[in-house]
């Protein structure tokens, strides 16, 4: 097979391949059932010879045993930076957070317990996230007894969704047209 | 006949047209109308007895392809000038069959590329070395999910009629929003103040029903000093 | 960095593990903002220099610009064995499906009506399949009478069909023999 940047054996390419896009890490076994003819003893040492070639390279990527089978993983050493890309993902909401978001959105301004009421269950940790990211906020109080807060959305709301304002929002008439 | 095992693939009436053409080797610029209109009914009374569901469209092309062959039986009308004369009845329906074919091969086009989970595959496990999948799972979203996840909530409630939305609510609630940021920096307000330089209709209209809509919640009061006086807006409750 | 199985030069190393730890395609912006120093040019020039090594090496992944950023996949030759891991016909678009999802490619932003108009029929089925896939997305309104909904493509979509970005579309066939 050889090191470096000859080209590689179509056998071990499909082998990295299937690591690759496994979802599970890849066991010798399962290679057999795709790869009929190959031999368990063939594929071991072909993976072995990947395993060596990422491990010299000393990329970003190392090929690990895993759970009895092989994976791809970055290189331990690098989890900051890996840290760092998972941190912030804007733009991403939960989907107790995204309907929660859905009822503030279409039925603002309205109190938590009107959210509470639609959505069935408590939706205090969802308002307290959607509060944090700032995409819903406290519009003001309402001058009955408890002086509940009123909720609505916010600018950063629109700009996240990508609407020039609220009327901009689909109805679900037109929802249900696409639905036929 | 051998066009039966064809009927269920048609993506449409247009559709259907351009593989009457292919089939006949026709110039799609130059259709034999009479022959093509005779075809596409066969094909009509064919889906028709058996049953398959022929959707409106089908016949509206139908109707078309009929009067386009009445128009082209007709001699040129007496005093036409020859602009009109030269009008071929089937020019708008080879534009829109050319328009149509044209975006078929793009779709053929589009289907020919390496596509994701077909032909590439991304990488299947959470990469990193140690596993950062302790939170909850996370999804990107767009509008239509939004107004997806609300209709499925109210799908699920007793009164949903009462929940429905109409652009209206929402143009309201841009208002509401409005007024309240003025409310909470300034203080007070008035109703001229809110309208700002703009004299819109609607804007006016969206004013004033917010307005009602605030003082019926209790987030705000208005008063008003003498018949025409400033109609002034405060804050129910202290921020 | 030269070729072959020398040790990677620890930059590169740390923009490869970024682009095979992200969800989505990796652009060079968001490598800038993880690795604050790094200049664009700096980035992009390494980017390329992996991907040339992937491309050199024949191995079963190779490293694509998709979607303005980069992504690590398999090789295009190597889909039957892969679909054979995954046990899955892969979930194709229809041929509707696809008939409208061109014609919202290539003429976006645009209304439901005119891509009703082009194919000749009510496109409501398969462009509420298009949203639900988060292939076709919502842009806005237009600002007409009854302010239809406005649609384009989304980011996915040219993930899915592995565009750089909408200009690598083919260009249409022109349309001549139209206009006289």
């Amino acid at each position: 097979m050889g090191g470096g940047m000859t080209v590689m054996e179509e056998k071990v390419a499909i082998i990295e391949a299937l690591i690759f896009a496994s979802e599970t890490p890849l066991t010798a076994e399962r290679v057999m059932e795709i790869m009929p003819g190959a031999e368990k003893k063939e594929i071991v040492s072909l993976v072995g010879e990947l395993v060596r070639q990422y491990g010299q390279r000393g990329g970003g990527i190392c090929l690990r045993e895993v759970a009895g089978g092989f994976q791809f993983q970055t290189r331990a050493e690098l989890a900051p930076w890996i840290r760092k890309l998972k941190a912030v993902r804007p733009a991403m909401l939960s989907p107790a957070a995204l309907e929660t978001l859905a009822v503030v959105a279409y039925r603002q301004p309205l109190v938590k317990a009107e959210i509470d009421r639609i959505r069935g269950v408590d939706v205090s940790g969802a308002l307290k996230g959607l509060l944090e990211k700032k995409i819903v906020r406290i519009v003001g109080r309402k001058d009955v007894p408890g002086k509940p807060i009123i909720y609505g959305t916010t600018r950063k709301f629109l700009e996240v969704f990508n609407l020039r304002d609220l009327s901009e929002l689909p109805t679900l008439r037109e929802l249900k047209d696409l639905h036929e | 006949m051998n066009y039966e095992i064809k009927l269920d693939i048609f993506e449409g009436p247009l559709d259907l047209l351009l593989y009457l053409i292919r089939k006949n080797e026709i110039d799609i610029c130059n259709i034999p109308i009479a022959l093509i209109t005779e075809q596409y009914l066969a094909h009509l009374g064919m889906m028709h007895s058996l049953n398959l569901d022929l959707a409106g469209e089908y016949l509206v092309l139908a109707s078309t392809l009929v009067h386009i062959k009445s128009k082209m039986l007709l001699p040129p009308a007496e005093g036409e000038d020859e602009d009109e004369e030269g009008e071929d009845p089937r020019a708008e329906l080879v534009q829109q069959l050319l328009e149509y074919q044209m975006f078929k091969e793009a779709a053929l086009g589009l289907e020919d590329r390496p596509l994701l989970e077909r032909d590439v595959f991304t990488r299947g496990a959470p990469g990193e070395a140690e596993s950062a999948a302790e939170e909850e799972a996370m999804i990107e979203v767009g509008i239509f999910e939004l107004v997806e996840a609300f209709r499925r909530i109210i799908a699920g409630l007793d009164h949903p009629e009462q929940l429905a939305i109409d652009a209206q609510k929402l143009s309201l609630a841009d208002r509401i929003n409005e007024i309240m940021d003025r409310l909470s920096e300034e203080k007070q307000t008035t109703f001229a103040e809110l309208l700002g330089e703009t004299a819109d209709r609607r804007r006016i209209v969206y004013t004033f029903l917010a307005i009602l809509e605030l003082m019926k919640l209790r987030m705000i009061r208005a008063f008003q000093v003498g018949p025409f006086g400033a109609i002034r807006l405060f804050l129910s409750v202290e921020e």
